[in-house]
């Protein structure tokens, strides 16, 4: 009972801050000094059309790189502890029911269907909302349904890792060329930025998103890999 | 103050004056005490009479280096303290060695005696001379305090440490006597006297009874006449001291053998009347008693 | 020069490549690995090199090529550089230290580590508060995975509870950030340090300051760090080290970055968290017993005291960058140092660390590691604490010199009980073989900290303690430990011999004779360390010359920094030398804890004088502002009195002399004491009288003196143990000597001199007869000893000239003191404290008479009838002594004239006069020559006499003595010795009751107990820290809200 | 149109603390996980109307999809039953 | 609508810490903190929001001229993405701990795993 009582005083004390944050809080009648420089800029000198992912991969590139080394070493982490825990072949399958008719079928027909809308939605990065981790998501849910349908279903490993290594090498590799040939570091126009709306526009912004689509993808369905394959602990 | 080669012949004129009458001294008072206690007491000439004996006695027999050396320390304490104070105030003849030190020189030459014969009691290997000495060290550590006090209230008084110039300064009359002018360092001084004087009250380092005559147990034959000796020498030179300190020195023998008499008669009277204390009492009595007198005389002064 | 960038890219590059490889391949990921992160330190060392030597101006890195702040920046600058080159050095030896963890875990955790350090120097080097945020958000989950590096099971609780307080602080950070940018307008921190709107206050304010409590609480704050301890026990030493010195060091420097966006608002709240961590986890790691436990509690310490620092910056001005620099690199490489030291070491206790004892260069780096985190010289930490003391002096903030000081020293305190505990301790059984690349990486990191020490040296503007020569030999014998201890012994002698020459004629009379006591007196005691002088005897030569060269280095001292520097090295070189000596660890621990405190005391008066003066000569102690003299005075007299062992700081004296070895009792105590008395002569020559609230500071001197000298001799004489006896009259000799100082005339200070001299002579010679006394019996007992006189006469010899000499006794040179101390008591007008000094001059005959009775006369025992006189070494000193007290009692001008015309220069008033052989003075004379002379004149003839009488007596067995015609059978029933001076006990008894010993147990007692009782705020339950961390939150908020309107 | 906006948001508000609410409350921890995939579904639609598409996806996908599901795939892994 | 949204943000922050503070199972402690993710996502969002504007997507509904006038702040849109990926990422970690913790320990009470005190 003190415990809830401390809490809950605890959390009094908090609220009051951020109520003080709050009545505090007037919103801006104009765009600030770095969202006026985006919105006039992110057109002419990226030529991506979402601003945000422009923002996201270009402008503050290095934020995603650590964002997307943040799930890498979730996954890499997630092995590393449930790696004692691996059970046998099958194991999964000994205390969920058989899956139904309906379920098995239906995911042999959506799962190709989840993966081009997967890659539409990482390719698009740069003229609609969505973007490369939006798009791994997808992809990631298209992995959940097999293991749903098929829950003894063992993915191959090796082709995970290696996909989730190559991108992220080239992610970093793309990064290089930009300092190389480019304004810098993870700068996008080392490639033509090309027609604005058009689908090989914005300079590098759909390679770099589709790279982390493709990781971000491999990375989900590595760590869900992971979870599968540990022994049931009751 | 310099230093001539008559000064030898005539401190060694001083030094057999001051053994005859040591001699005779503590053998009257000896047969005073007696007398009070309705004894008939020992024959005048009777110190004479063991002195030549143990001299005469041939001996043998010796427990070790320093053992052998006690009694020489011991009598030489007693001969150098008594050579270093000037005995007769303004001849020459009798300031003894005193350009050597002053009254520090005097003060400390004391333990040269104690430190010699504490060595040799212990050399001598009886428990009774160790305990003896433990017991001697502790009262005479005790009793130096108001000594030290009542030197230093003197010191400050006259401004000088010199033995001559303080005697010096008491001439002239019994008013100018330091027990007149600085009463409570004499007070002082007198309390130490009878905690250094090995008499009744202070007497249990050589009590006869509990251990036998304390420290000198083992001595014997020409071992215990050097002791005898010294015995007679060093409290009449402790004396002098006391008397050039407090009662205004000797201007001649006469007056000096009368005031040594006087002072000697002081612990006397007092050993007879009180019984013997235990150390740590007699400890405890300077420090309650003797101690506060002196550091009044300081602050007095 | 390599863009910075690449230190990002290598880092991810070696991540994802090694994810590349397949499993089996564990040896080369490893290698790629070590490969990444060498190249990543290169990177930074080549910058770091730029930027110290070739003067290069620091740089602004861009991305995605638009200005910063629309895209994010990186800065490469000095600070950077070196925390970048200390963060991958760390993470690549601490690699190296993993290599088995990390190829059993495989590919994975390498990946992890390389990301783990590449996100660590992001955080360095990041200009961008939201790029500050992910690279955080990637330390936290990084520490989750290499916590399970470590094989201890309670390794993934600990990271559960870090990953719960991190999202708390991440959560807070977000908030705080989005806010800041709403007011500011800008994710960039240089753009948000020049927009007011955030400085303004309110609710911008508040965001801010939600920003700034989220950093500090990645710096693990003190009542918010529950969960670092956790993880610092639990994780594998080597993430240890990178957790304590890496990613400690970049919260640091994230904090110190954005701190600036607030203008000053926050720094006195960072200042207030600092202390408070410093000061609360040193006293909880009193009560620590699990090494690395103790190592969590003593970064947070360090990291506290740098947060302070970093509160301080706008008042230490430019030299910022240097102090927080010294104590950040200290703090890095000592604990980095002690983690991968505690891997070496199986155990989890301070005992099991004896087994470093095996490997003598592991004790040297332990030492080194030690010295570095005490702010010892000639580390960078004592730089740094002599400049921030000196600067917060200057600001008149002595409350907060006083807490850093209290818990520096509570440090002190706990680092060298684990030290002294890991080299007297019984190491455990079996042979731990430690592989050469772990030692390896240790050594090299302990001689970084020496290069470390050599390069803030170079750079501090009070001079380079490595550059002085002294120092320099004393390290010269480190490197020559492999020699056979007998040519060491010889170097040694010509070494100090050659110091005393080179140094003699531009000396002044003063520091002549205390030259000639520490130079020439240590000579001679090293001759009695010929005795000891079989195979190496490793560490007895560095720990000696260090002390010596500490001496040497106080007395040619100049300005205060030297003086200080050279006090705390001959503090450190005597307490490894006493260490040295059996059961002499706890008494050690006591003497280094007090050095240590009274040496901090000093550096307090030292920072009171020198007020705005950078480096403040010791002369310019006379020109000290009235209203701090005083203080000044009292504190630097209270640090000189630790060091002379006055009543009441004087309880580890006796303990540090008796169980010393025998030739250290006499180094120690003959030598070792006289620093204190220069101390308070260089004082009381400065300052003279001082009074403060109406109270005469020299009068108080002059009781505690006369206390010292009566309570030292008292105990003394109760003593059953010969070297505990000597330790005690040791203090009452120091006490004679402060005495004599304090009385502030003309022949007190001669006085003063010639018991330095005196005391140096009898007090070494009488420690080396009880030493051979003690090597011949093998007790210190002095009821077990008893009747050597007849088997070691030489020893006897030299003991009874010590103790005629020491208890003034008229024909040696101690009577020549006291006859100066009559002299100079006799025109002061304090009268009252002559009592206690009379009192104590005979006391001092008691014990000496006891010693020589004891162990001399009496009767000999069975087991010591045929044990030989003293080795020669032993005995050749003694003698030298003995013909010197002759000749000095004989000539005391020879040393002492020069001396009196020097100080009649300070005190004209009441000089001796030296005409001829007679010495007189105001109010007597004193005539050497002459006293000798006739004493022994008499003594001659009358023995003589007695020789004639005696011709034919022949030494008689034992036991014939007048026992009541009984034999005694035994030796024991008749040698009076034990409880010699029994009515003396029963008479003054209760003066001797040990007060301050029990005075001094009490806080002891008082500090352990609280700290006990406080560390049970760490219950260990992950959701109390979550508890602990919100309420951190709300108090440093609702604080900081009130302090801003 | 643009009193809409508000309200809309508004029983977003109410929609998402109530789910809130019943994952502190909640007995059973299939429930609270549920109501928690709930409250990020509410969230992505309020992000709907604060005008940013992107976030809105995200929140969808990440938030209320894949969180969901690891949490329940752990919890079948943990045996289920509010042992805590 | 915009305090709305904050006050929403907060109240859910507040929630999910409350919740992580007081229950004992680890699994719930983990939701609380997840409800307490997507409040402070919804904060940072809504601190975007401008009254009268629409999506930062340049189409043909918003030309590029009138971008300045018609967009809310992209910005923190950018940072809420990254935060929502970071959460995930922490989330899954504490779960697979949670997991790693109950097959060693056999239980999800937070408060038995005090080995590690004082």
């Amino acid at each position: 009972m003190v415990r809830h009582l401390a809490a809950g005083l605890l959390t009094i004390g908090l609220a009051l801050a951020f109520a003080a944050l709050v009545l505090g809080y007037q919103p801006d009648a104009e765009l600030n000094r770095t969202a006026l420089y985006y919105a006039e800029n992110t057109a002419k000198d990226l030529g991506s059309q979402n601003i945000v992912t422009a923002i996201v991969v270009t402008y503050r590139g290095l934020d995603t790189l650590g964002e997307v080394t943040v799930l890498f070493l979730a996954a890499a982490i997630v092995g590393l502890i449930l790696a004692p825990g691996r059970g046998a072949e099958g194991a999964g399958r000994r205390g969920a029911p058989p899956p139904g008719e309906l379920l098995t079928t239906g995911s042999r027909m959506l799962t190709p269907l989840i993966l081009i809308t997967g890659i539409y939605v990482f390719v698009n990065g740069h003229l609609t909302p969505g973007g490369g981790f939006q798009g791994g998501a997808i992809l990631a849910s298209a992995a959940l349904l097999v293991l749903l349908a098929d829950p003894g279903h063992r993915f191959a490993h090796r082709t995970i890792e290696t996909i989730e290594g190559v991108s992220g090498v080239a992610y970093v590799a793309v990064g290089l060329l930009g300092l190389a040939f480019a304004g810098g570091f993870l700068d996008n126009r080392f490639l033509p930025t090309g027609r604005f709306g058009a689908l090989l526009s914005a300079g590098a912004i759909p390679v770099i998103y589709t790279l982390i689509g493709l990781k971000v993808g491999a990375e989900f369905a590595s760590i869900l890999a992971n979870l599968t394959e540990t022994e049931e602990r009751r | 103050m310099t230093f001539e080669w008559i000064k030898i012949p005539q401190s060694l004129l001083t030094l057999f004056i001051v053994l005859n009458y040591g001699l005779l001294l503590t053998a009257l008072v000896q047969k005073i005490a007696a007398r009070a206690g309705r004894r008939h007491g020992i024959p005048i000439w009777q110190n004479y009479v063991d002195l030549l004996k143990n001299y005469g006695l041939r001996t043998n027999i010796t427990h070790g280096v320093m053992y052998y050396l006690g009694p020489v320390f011991r009598l030489s304490g007693g001969v150098g303290l008594l050579l270093f104070v000037p005995t007769i105030y303004g001849s020459e003849m009798f300031s003894n060695l005193s350009f050597a030190g002053d009254l520090i020189l005097a003060l400390y030459f004391i333990f040269f005696g104690t430190l010699g014969m504490a060595l040799g009691a212990g050399e001598s290997g009886h428990p009774h001379a160790a305990i003896g000495v433990s017991r001697g060290l502790s009262q005479v550590t005790a009793a130096e305090l108001p000594l030290a006090l009542a030197v230093f209230s003197v010191a400050l008084q006259y401004h000088t440490l010199s033995v001559t110039d303080i005697v010096a300064a008491q001439q002239g009359g019994v008013a100018h006597w330091t027990l007149v002018t600085n009463p409570l360092a004499v007070v002082a001084g007198m309390f130490s006297f009878l905690g250094s004087m090995m008499r009744s009250p202070f007497d249990v380092v050589l009590a006869p009874q509990e251990i036998p005559i304390g420290p000198p147990t083992e001595y014997h034959s020409s071992y215990l006449a050097l002791m005898q000796t010294n015995r007679a020498i060093f409290p009449v030179a402790k004396m002098v001291i006391y008397m050039n300190l407090f009662f205004g020195g000797a201007s001649s023998w006469a007056e000096f053998c009368l005031k040594i008499f006087l002072i000697y008669m002081v612990s006397a009277l007092v050993g007879v009347v009180f019984p013997r204390f235990r150390v740590e009492q007699s400890i405890r009595w300077f420090l309650t008693w003797a101690v506060p007198v002196g550091v009044a005389a300081i602050l007095l002064v | 020069m390599v863009s910075p960038l690449f230190i990002l890219a290598i880092g991810l590059g070696a991540a994802f490549g090694v994810g590349l490889l397949d499993a089996r391949s564990r040896g080369l990921a490893f290698a790629i690995t070590l490969a990444g992160l060498a190249a990543m330190s290169a990177i930074g060392a080549e910058w770091l090199w730029a930027f110290v030597v070739d003067g290069v101006q620091p740089i602004m890195v861009m991305t995605a090529g638009a200005p910063p702040p629309f895209a994010i920046n990186l800065r490469m600058g000095p600070a950077e550089a070196a925390l970048v080159a200390i963060i991958c050095l760390t993470g690549l030896l601490s690699a190296i230290q993993m290599r088995e963890a990390l190829l059993r875990l495989g590919r994975r955790a390498m990946a992890v580590l390389s990301i783990a350090v590449m996100a660590l120097s992001g955080i360095v080097l990041t200009r961008d508060v939201f790029n500050l945020f992910v690279f955080f958000e990637l330390v936290v989950i990084a520490t989750g995975g290499l916590v399970l590096l470590s094989d201890d099971p309670r390794a993934t609780a600990a990271g559960f509870k870090y990953l719960v307080v991190s999202q708390v602080a991440s959560m807070l950070m977000l908030i705080g950030i989005v806010f800041v940018y709403h007011a500011g307008g800008s994710l960039n921190v240089d753009d948000l340090i020049g927009s007011p709107a955030v400085a303004a206050g309110g609710a911008a304010g508040l965001a801010f300051l939600l920003l700034m409590i989220a950093l500090v609480l990645e710096t693990k704050p003190f009542p918010a760090n529950g969960w670092a301890l956790d993880v610092y026990e639990a994780a594998h030493p080597g993430f240890g080290a990178i957790f304590s010195a890496a990613s400690a060091s970049a919260a640091l420097y994230a904090v110190d970055k954005v701190v600036g966006v607030g203008g000053a608002a926050f720094l006195p709240m960072l200042t207030a968290i600092g202390l408070v961590t410093f000061v609360g986890a040193n006293l909880l790691a009193l009560s620590q017993t699990v090494d690395r436990r103790l190592l969590g509690y003593s970064s947070v310490a360090q990291v506290g005291l740098v947060l302070a620092v970093i509160g301080l910056r706008d008042l230490l001005g430019e030299r910022y960058l240097m102090v927080a620099g010294g104590l950040l690199v200290a703090h890095a490489v000592a604990k980095a140092g002690l983690f991968w030291l505690s891997e070496l070491v199986a155990g989890r206790d301070f005992a099991a660390w004896a087994a470093l004892r095996r490997r003598p260069i592991l004790i040297f780096a332990f030492a080194t590691f030690v010295a570095m985190l005490a702010g010892l010289p000639p580390f960078p930490g004592f730089y740094a604490k002599w400049e921030l003391t000196h600067a917060l002096m200057a600001q008149g903030r002595p409350e907060l010199v006083a807490a850093i000081l209290v818990g520096a020293l509570f440090e002190a305190g706990y680092l060298f009980r684990w030290f002294g505990r890991a080299l007297k301790a019984t190491p455990p059984e079996g042979v731990s073989d430690l592989p050469v690349s772990k030692v390896g990486v240790v050594v090299l990191t302990a001689l970084g900290g020496w290069v470390l020490g050599e390069v803030w040296g170079a750079a501090s503007p009070y001079g380079d303690v490595l550059g002085a020569t002294p120092l320099l030999v004393a390290l010269a014998f480190l490197a020559l430990e492999p020699l056979s201890a007998r040519i060491k012994n010889t170097l040694a002698i010509v070494v100090l011999v050659a110091a005393f020459a080179s140094g003699w004629p531009h000396f002044d009379p003063l520091q002549l004779i205390f030259a000639a006591i520490v130079l020439l007196g240590g000579a001679v005691i090293f001759v009695a360390s010929y005795a000891f002088a079989d195979g190496r005897r490793t560490g007895f030569y560095p720990s000696a010359m260090l002390m010596y060269a500490g001496l040497a280095m106080l007395i040619v001292a100049k300005d205060t920094f030297g003086f200080f520097a050279a006090w705390e090295v001959l503090t450190i070189g005597s307490y490894f030398l006493i260490l040295r000596g059996k059961q002499s660890e706890p008494h050690a621990l006591s003497y280094v804890v007090f050095s240590l405190g009274g040496a901090f005391a000093i550096l307090a008066g030292f920072a009171l004088a020198a007020e705005t003066t950078a480096l403040f000569p010791i002369a310019g102690l006379k020109q000290v502002a009235a209203p701090f003299a005083p203080w000044v005075f009292v504190l630097l007299a209270v640090g000189f009195m630790t060091k002379t062992a006055s009543i009441g700081l004087h309880i580890w004296l006796p303990g540090a002399h008796a169980e010393a070895e025998t030739d250290v009792s006499p180094m120690v105590s003959g030598i070792l004491l006289k620093a204190g008395l220069f101390g308070l002569f260089m004082l009381l020559m400065q300052m003279g009288r001082q009074s403060l609230y109406g109270v005469d500071l020299t009068l108080v001197l002059l009781w505690i003196g006369a206390a010292s000298a009566l309570l030292g001799n008292l105990m003394a004489v109760f003593q059953e143990d010969a070297k505990r006896l000597l330790a005690y009259s040791s203090i009452g000799q120091m006490g004679y000597a402060v005495f004599g100082l304090a009385l502030m005339n003309h022949l007190g200070w001669l006085m003063a001199l010639m018991f330095v001299i005196n005391h140096y002579i009898y007090k070494s010679s009488l420690f080396l007869s009880v030493g051979g006394v003690y090597k011949r019996t093998g007790t210190r007992e002095m009821y077990r000893m008893g009747g050597l006189i007849t088997l070691m006469p030489l020893t006897f010899f030299a003991v009874l000239v010590g103790i005629v000499a020491m208890s003034g006794v008229p024909p040696l040179s101690g009577f020549g003191g006291r006859w100066i101390f009559y002299n100079a008591i006799l025109d002061t007008p304090a009268r009252l404290p002559m009592v206690v000094i009379f009192l104590s001059g005979p006391i001092a005959f008691l014990y000496l008479f006891r010693l020589i009775h004891t162990i001399f006369l009496g009767q000999l025992k069975d087991e010591h009838r045929r044990i030989r006189e003293a080795p020669i070494w032993l005995i050749a000193p003694q003698m030298l002594y003995v013909a010197f007290l002759i000749g000095f009692a004989l000539f005391p001008g020879l040393a002492l004239r020069k001396v009196d015309a020097f100080i009649s220069r300070f005190i004209p008033e009441h000089a001796l006069n030296w005409d001829g052989l007679t010495i007189t003075s105001a109010y007597g004379y004193w005539n050497p020559v002459s006293i000798m002379i006739v004493i022994v004149v008499i003594f001659v003839t009358l023995l003589a006499w007695l020789v004639f009488l005696n011709r034919r007596a022949q030494m008689v067995k034992q036991f014939n003595i007048v026992f009541a015609a009984e034999r005694p059978y035994r030796p024991e029933t008749t040698h009076f010795a034990w409880n010699f001076f029994a009515p003396y006990r029963r008479a003054l008894g209760p003066l001797t009751e040990p007060y301050f010993e029990r005075f001094w147990q009490a806080q002891t007692d008082a500090l352990h107990g609280w700290a006990g009782f406080a560390r049970r705020f760490y219950t260990g339950d992950g959701q109390v820290y979550a508890f602990q961390v919100v309420g951190f939150v709300v108090i440093v908020c609702w604080a900081a809200m009130g302090m801003t309107p | 149109m643009s009193v809409l906006l508000p309200a809309m948001t508004g029983l977003l508000a109410v929609a998402m603390l109530v789910a809130a609410a019943m994952t502190i409350v909640t007995r059973s921890l299939p429930i609270a996980i549920l109501a928690a995939g709930a409250v990020s579904l509410f969230a992505s639609v309020l992000f709907l109307l604060l005008a940013s598409p992107d976030v809105a996806m995200t929140e969808a996908a990440i938030g209320s999809g894949l969180t969901t599901f690891l949490f329940f795939f752990v919890l079948g892994r943990v045996g289920g039953r509010d042992n805590g | 609508m915009i305090t709305l949204s904050l006050a929403v943000g907060f109240a859910l922050v507040l929630a999910g810490l409350y919740g992580a503070l007081t229950n004992r199972n680890i699994l719930r402690m983990i939701v609380s903190f997840t409800v307490a993710d997507t409040g402070v996502n919804i904060v940072l969002v809504a601190v975007g929001w401008m009254r009268g504007r629409t999506a930062p997507i340049l189409d043909d509904a918003v030309p590029i001229a009138e971008a300045a006038q018609r967009i809310i702040d992209p910005l923190p849109q950018a940072l809420v993405l990254t935060a929502i990926v970071i959460g995930l990422g922490v989330t899954a970690l504490m779960l697979a701990y949670a997991y790693r913790l109950y097959s060693t320990a056999g239980t999800l009470d937070v408060s038995k795993f005090t080995e590690l005190k004082w």
